[in-house]
C-alpha cells in the first residue's frame, strides 16, 4: 500500500497507461505545457511529449469529436474537459456521435474514449462554473459514467476504462483531488457498474458518489453520537449501476437517504430513489430522503455556496424530518 | 480515359440515379419511412472522387448519404435492406437512410446531425497519423454545414495538426430551403475559408465527373507529399427537394429545370461519351440494363429481409468485449 | 369554441403575438421561406416579411444566443430550434447563459425568450433524431419548460409564456401536431406550472404529459374494461410544477403511474415518482411505476420503434405487476 | 489631446492597473476567491477603446471584465465588494469578478464560457437595430476564443444581417498558457477572419492608448455610416498569469519583461505626455493620488459590506413580474 492523494492516483494511472498502450494519447485545453488545470496531467509533457500530450485550441466540440474519430480507427484517446461545465459546448459530440455509433452501426464501430472532466461545486467559481451534469450523461444508452471518490478507486477504474471499448465520461471532483488515502501497490482494477459499501451499519442507508461521499462521511460520524449505524454505498459508477448489492442494504436498514450534488429538480438521485422504491417498496418504513443543491444557480458569496450544496447540517435535519432519526 | 472506365463511371452515376428514383418510389409506397434525402443531380461528386480514393481511405458524410455509400462499392442489397427496416440491412434495420455504416469498406457513416461528422473526420485522420497508416479522409458535407461553429474549429485542427483530409463541400447551394445567400455572408466564396487556416483550396464544376476526379487527384497528390488538409467546393445543385417531406416551396420550377436540363451530370457526362467516341447508345443500353437489374435485386432482397426483433434491438448498445 | 389542431392553435398564437406586440419576431432555420420543418409557421413570411420571420443560418449556438441578446435589450424573440436533438449545439447558450443572466446579474436583467422546440420520437427518425430532452431543459434553475398536449393547452401556454419574462423552452411533440381539439373563441391564458386532470378517477393516478397523454388516455380506456376508473394528470408544464394537484389525486387514489418518453435511467418522471414518495408515503398502496423508453438509443424498424417508446400494452403490464389491477 | 484629456486616459489606465493590482493582494489574502483574473498590461486598450463610446452604446466582454468595466465608469465600490462577496457588489455577491454587470451603462457582462457572450453580443445588436435605436455594440474577446465555432458563427450573423457591432479581439497571444502559434493555424493574421464575411479588420498596437482610440473611432464612424460589423484585433498582453490559480511555467521570464519593460501602456503614455508636453512629474503624482484614494475607498467599501444571506440567495431566479 503506498498513500497518495487522488490527483496522484490519477496521474499513477495516465502514466501507466502511456506506458503499457500505445494507442493511448492524451488531450485537452493546457494539459501540456501549463501542466494541467487541476495539475492532474503536471509532467507528463515534459515526460511524454507532444505527440502523447496535446494541448488543443478551446474548441471543445472540436476536440472531442477529433478523439471520437481517432478512437475509431484504433487509437485509446483520454480527452479532458477542463470542466463539466464546458462540456456542454461538446454534449452534442458526446450524446449524438460516441454514445450512438457502436448502436448505429450495429457494433461496425466503437468508440473507446475516456473523456475526463471535473465535476462540482465548491471552489466559488458561481453559476457558470459549479454545476454537476454527470447524471445527465449516465443516462444516456451508450455512455457509461464513473465518478470515484478516493484515490484507490479512481486509479482502479481509470484503469478499467482503459481497458474498457465504450464511450465513458470519468467525472473527478475539484474538491477531492487532495483527498487521500491508501492505494495497493500491485495491479488491480475496480469493476466498472459495482457500487461499494464503503462503512457498514443496520439503521441507515446513505447513497452518494463523488464530492458527497465526504459528506455522507460526516453525517454518518454526526449519527454515531446518536447511537446510530449508518450504511454508506459509494456508487462509485452511475452508469451502469449493480442495484442489486443497493436493494440489500435498503432491505437491512429500511432507511434511505440519496445525497447529490445536482439540483432538487430532476436530480439522477431521484432516480435512484425511484428505483429503490421500485424494488424495496415493502421494505421502506419511511420515505426516502433525496438531498440536492438547493434549486439555485450557484452564488458566488462564500456561506451562500455553502448552504446551497448540500451539507452535513440540512442532510441531518432532513433525516429528523422524514426518517425521525 | 478509356472505353471501360468511361462505362464505370457511367455505371456509378447511374447506379445512384436510379437507386434514389427507387428509394422516392419506395418512400412514396410506405416501405421506407423516416427522412430519406435523395442525392439525385450530385452524382458526379460521389463518382468522380470516391473512384479515386484506395482501400485506405476513409469516407464520412452527412444524412445525404447513398450516393457516397454507393460508390464506395457498399453493397445495394445490404442499403435498401437498411432502408426498409430489416434484419439483413447495413445496420440489421436499426439506423434507417441517414445512418449508413461499412467498415470494411472504411465508409464511416452516415451522421445526420448538421456539422457533427466534421470533428470526427479530423479524429480519423489523426488516428491514421498517429498510427502512420497510408489513408487519408474524405469528409463530405453541404453548404448550410458551414454555418456550424464545428466546421470552423474542425478546420483549424485539421490544419494546426496538418491532417491528410479532404473537406469535400457539396454546394448545392441551398440548405432545405435556404439558399446560400441567405444564410452566408460571403456566398460566391465558400472555399476561401481554407485560406484562413493557410489550407489550400479550389472551386469547381460539381457537374463535371472528370473535372471531379481530376481536381481529387490533385489533392490527394497534395496530401500524400504534404500532409496537410485541403478543401474542395464542388459546384452542384440537387434535383429533388431536400428530403421526401419538402414542400419545394422555395425555389422556382424553371430553376429546377434549368439545372436538369442543362447540368445533369449523367447526361453531360454521355454526351461527353458520345463525343469522344467512347461509348454509345448501345452501352448506354447495356449500362443501363444492368443498372435496372441492381436495382430490382435490391428491392427484391430488401422486400425478402425479415423484420429484426427486439434481441437486435438490444443488442450492440455497448461494446461488451 | 373552434375545432382546429394543435399546429393550427399554435400558429394562431404566434400570429396574435406579432399581431399584437412589435417586439416579437420570430428566428429559426427554415421557419420563413421554406414553411417551417413542421408547417407551424407556415404563411407566416408571406404575411409579415423578413424583419419579423427571419430564416436563420445552420448555426443553432448563434442564433439562439442572438435571441438572448435580442431580448436583453427589449425584444421578445419566438426562436425555433428545429428538433430538441439539434439543440444539445445550442445548450450552453440555453443553461450557462439564458438560465443564469437574470439572476448572475441580480435582476438587472432579463432574458424573456421562448424557444420552440419539437421533442420526442415516432417519426422512425432514428437515435439521433428521436430525442426527449426536455426534462434535462426543466431541472435547470433559471428556466420554465412548457409542454403542452392538446391544442387549447398549446395556445394558452404559448400565450402566457408571450406574457412571461423568463426563458422557455416551449416543446412540441412532432406526433401531436395533428391532434384536434376545442379551443375557446374569447382570449385566456393557460398558467405555466398549473397541471391539469383530463380524466377524473378514483382507482388509480396517470401523470404524463406531451407525447404520453395519448398513451395515458389509451390505457385509461382499457382499464374501464376492467372497472377501473383513472384519473389522468397532463403536467403540461415542467418547470415550475403545482405538486398539490398530484399529491391529492394521488391521497385519493393511492396508485401512481409516471409516463415519460424519456429513457429509463435518470429520467424526469422518476423526479416525479421522487417527490410523490417523499410527500405521499403513507398514501401509497404498491411502488410508483415509472414507465420509460427503454434504455436504447431509438431504433430505425417501425416495429422496434414502437417497442422502444412507453406503449399501452407495456404500460399495462406495468400496471398489472407493480399495482396489481 | 488636451491636458484635461490626457489626464484622463491616465487616470483611467492607472485607475485598472491599482485596482487589479489590489485584487490580486487581497485574493492572496483570501478576501477574493475563485476566479481572478487580471487586465493588468492591456489596459490601453479598454481604456482607449471604451472612451470612444456613447452612453447609447453596449458592452459585453468575458471573464477578464474589471478592466472594461471600470472604463465604462461602473463604481469600484461595487465591483471589489462584488469580489468580496458582498451584499453591496453589483450582483450583492452572487456573481464574483467573472460576472460584474451594470445594465445601467449598459455593461451587459462579464461571461465566463469562453465565446460563448459572442453571439449574445450580436443579439444585442440585432435587437438596437430591430428598435432602431442608434447604438452599437463592442463585444472584446481573446485570442483564444477564435478557435471556438461560436466566433465564427456570430461573426457570420452579424456580417449577414449588417448589424453594429464591434468584435474587439484582444490579442495578448496566449489562451491561459497556450500560445497563439499553438493554437491557431494562422497565428499571425486572426483579424484576417473577417475579410471572409466581407467585413472590414485592421491590427493594431495595442499598448498605445491613442492608437486604440484612433482605430476605435475611425470603425465606429464607419459602422454609423454603413451599419455592417468590424474586426479590431489589437496586440497586447497580459502582465500577470491567466488568472491568480496560474503556475506561469509556460512562457519565459525574459519574455514578461521584456513587454513590461517596453511595451507597458502605462509607461508609454507617460513618455507620451512628457514629450508632448501634456503632463507632468507632478501631474502624474496628482494622478496617482487620486487613484490611490479611489482604491482605498473600495476596499474600505468592500470590507465593510456585510455578506448576503439566503434570502438573497435565493431572489431573482426568475424575473417574477
Ligand atoms: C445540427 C442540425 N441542425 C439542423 C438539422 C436539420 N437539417 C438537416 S439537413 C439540413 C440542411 C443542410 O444543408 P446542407 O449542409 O447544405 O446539405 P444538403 O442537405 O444541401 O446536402 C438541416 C437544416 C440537423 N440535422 N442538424
Ligand atoms: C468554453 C470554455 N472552455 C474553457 C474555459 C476555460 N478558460 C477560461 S479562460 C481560457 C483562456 C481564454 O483565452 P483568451 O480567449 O485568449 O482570453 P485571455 O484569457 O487571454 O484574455 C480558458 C481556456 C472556459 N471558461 N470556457
Ligand atoms: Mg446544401
Ligand atoms: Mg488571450
Amino acid at each position: 500500500m503506498t498513500e497518495m492523494n487522488l490527483r496522484d492516483a490519477l496521474s499513477k494511472g495516465l502514466r501507466e497507461a502511456l506506458d503499457t498502450n500505445e494507442n493511448v494519447f492524451l488531450m485537452g485545453e493546457d494539459i501540456g505545457i501549463y501542466g494541467g488545470p487541476y495539475a492532474v496531467t503536471k509532467g507528463l509533457f515534459e515526460d511524454y511529449g507532444s505527440e502523447k500530450i496535446i494541448d488543443t485550441p478551446i474548441s471543445e466540440s472540436g476536440f472531442v469529436g477529433a478523439g471520437i474519430g481517432s478512437s475509431m480507427v484504433g487509437m485509446k484517446p483520454i480527452i479532458e474537459i477542463m470542466t463539466i461545465n464546458f462540456s456542454l459546448l461538446a454534449i452534442d459530440q458526446i450524446v449524438n456521435h460516441a454514445a450512438k455509433m457502436h448502436y448505429m452501426s450495429d457494433g461496425q464501430l466503437s468508440v473507446p474514449i475516456i473523456i475526463r472532466t471535473v465535476t462540482g461545486a465548491g471552489g466559488r467559481l458561481a453559476a457558470t462554473h459549479s454545476q454537476s451534469f454527470e447524471g445527465w450523461y449516465a443516462s444516456v444508452p451508450g455512455l457509461i459514467v464513473v465518478a470515484p471518490s478516493n484515490p484507490s478507486d479512481a486509479l482502479g477504474l481509470l484503469r478499467a476504462s482503459i481497458n474498457d471499448n465504450n464511450p465513458i465520461i470519468f467525472a473527478e471532483h475539484s474538491m477531492l483531488y487532495g483527498v487521500t488515502g491508501d492505494v495497493p501497490d500491485q495491479y488491480y482494477e475496480t469493476p466498472i457498474g459495482l457500487p461499494k459499501i464503503i462503512e457498514e451499519g443496520n439503521d441507515l442507508t446513505i447513497i452518494a458518489w463523488s464530492g458527497m461521499i465526504p459528506v455522507a462521511q460526516e453525517v454518518s460520524s454526526k449519527l454515531k453520537d446518536k447511537k446510530l449505524q449508518t450504511e454508506i454505498v459509494d456508487l462509485r459508477t452511475l452508469n451502469p449501476i449493480d442495484f442489486e448489492l443497493i436493494f440489500n442494504s435498503v432491505k437491512k436498514t429500511n432507511k434511505v437517504v440519496i445525497l447529490d450534488e445536482y439540483w432538487e429538480t430532476g436530480s439522477f438521485g431521484a432516480y435512484i430513489c425511484s428505483v429503490i422504491q421500485e424494488n424495496c417498496f415493502d421494505y421502506l418504513d419511511a420515505p426516502i430522503a433525496v438531498v440536492n443543491s438547493l434549486n439555485i444557480p450557484m452564488p458566488y458569496s462564500a456561506d451562500l455556496e455553502d448552504e446551497v450544496i448540500p451539507n452535513t447540517k440540512r442532510v441531518l435535519m432532513k433525516i429528523d424530518e422524514l426518517l425521525g432519526l | 480515359m478509356d472505353k471501360q472506365l468511361a462505362k464505370k463511371y457511367l455505371l456509378g452515376m447511374l447506379k445512384i440515379r436510379q437507386f434514389e428514383e427507387a428509394c422516392g418510389r419506395m418512400y412514396m409506397q410506405g416501405k421506407i419511412k423516416g427522412f430519406l434525402h435523395l442525392y439525385i443531380g450530385e452524382e458526379a461528386i460521389a463518382v468522380g472522387s470516391i473512384s479515386e480514393l484506395s482501400e485506405d481511405d476513409y469516407i464520412i458524410t452527412h444524412y445525404r448519404d447513398h450516393g457516397h455509400a454507393l460508390a464506395r462499392g457498399m453493397d445495394p442489397n445490404k442499403i435498401m435492406a437498411e432502408l426498409y427496416g430489416r434484419v439483413d440491412g447495413s445496420s440489421r434495420g436499426k439506423a434507417g437512410s441517414m445512418h449508413l455504416f461499412d467498415s470494411n469498406l472504411h465508409f464511416m457513416g452516415g451522421h445526420a446531425i448538421v456539422g457533427g461528422h466534421l470533428p470526427i473526420a479530423v479524429g480519423i485522420a489523426l488516428g491514421l497519423k498517429k498510427q502512420n497508416k497510408n489513408g487519408l479522409v474524405v469528409a463530405f458535407f453541404g453548404d448550410g454545414a458551414v454555418n456550424e461553429g464545428e466546421f470552423h474549429e474542425s478546420m483549424n485542427l485539421a490544419a494546426l495538426w496538418k491532417l491528410p483530409i479532404i473537406f469535400y463541400l457539396e454546394n448545392n447551394q441551398y440548405g432545405m430551403g435556404t439558399h446560400v445567400k441567405r444564410s452566408s455572408a460571403n456566398p460566391d466564396m465558400l472555399y476561401k475559408f481554407a485560406d484562413l487556416y493557410g489550407m489550400p483550396s479550389t472551386k469547381i464544376d460539381g457537374m463535371d465527373v472528370l473535372t471531379v476526379r481530376d481536381s481529387t487527384r490533385e489533392a490527394i497528390d497534395k496530401i500524400r507529399k504534404n500532409n496537410g488538409p485541403i478543401l474542395i467546393e464542388a459546384m452542384t445543385y440537387r434535383f429533388r427537394g431536400h428530403s421526401m417531406a419538402d414542400p419545394s416551396a422555395y425555389r422556382e420550377n424553371e430553376e429546377v429545370q434549368k439545372w436538369q436540363k442543362e447540368k445533369d451530370p449523367i447526361e453531360l457526362f454521355k454526351q461527353y461519351c458520345i463525343s469522344n467516341d467512347l461509348l454509345n447508345e448501345s452501352d448506354f443500353k447495356s449500362v443501363d440494363d444492368e443498372v435496372k437489374e441492381i436495382i430490382q435485386e435490391c428491392l427484391n432482397f430488401a422486400e425478402n429481409s425479415p423484420l429484426p426483433d427486439m434481441s437486435v434491438a438490444k443488442d450492440k448498445i455497448y461494446n461488451i468485449n
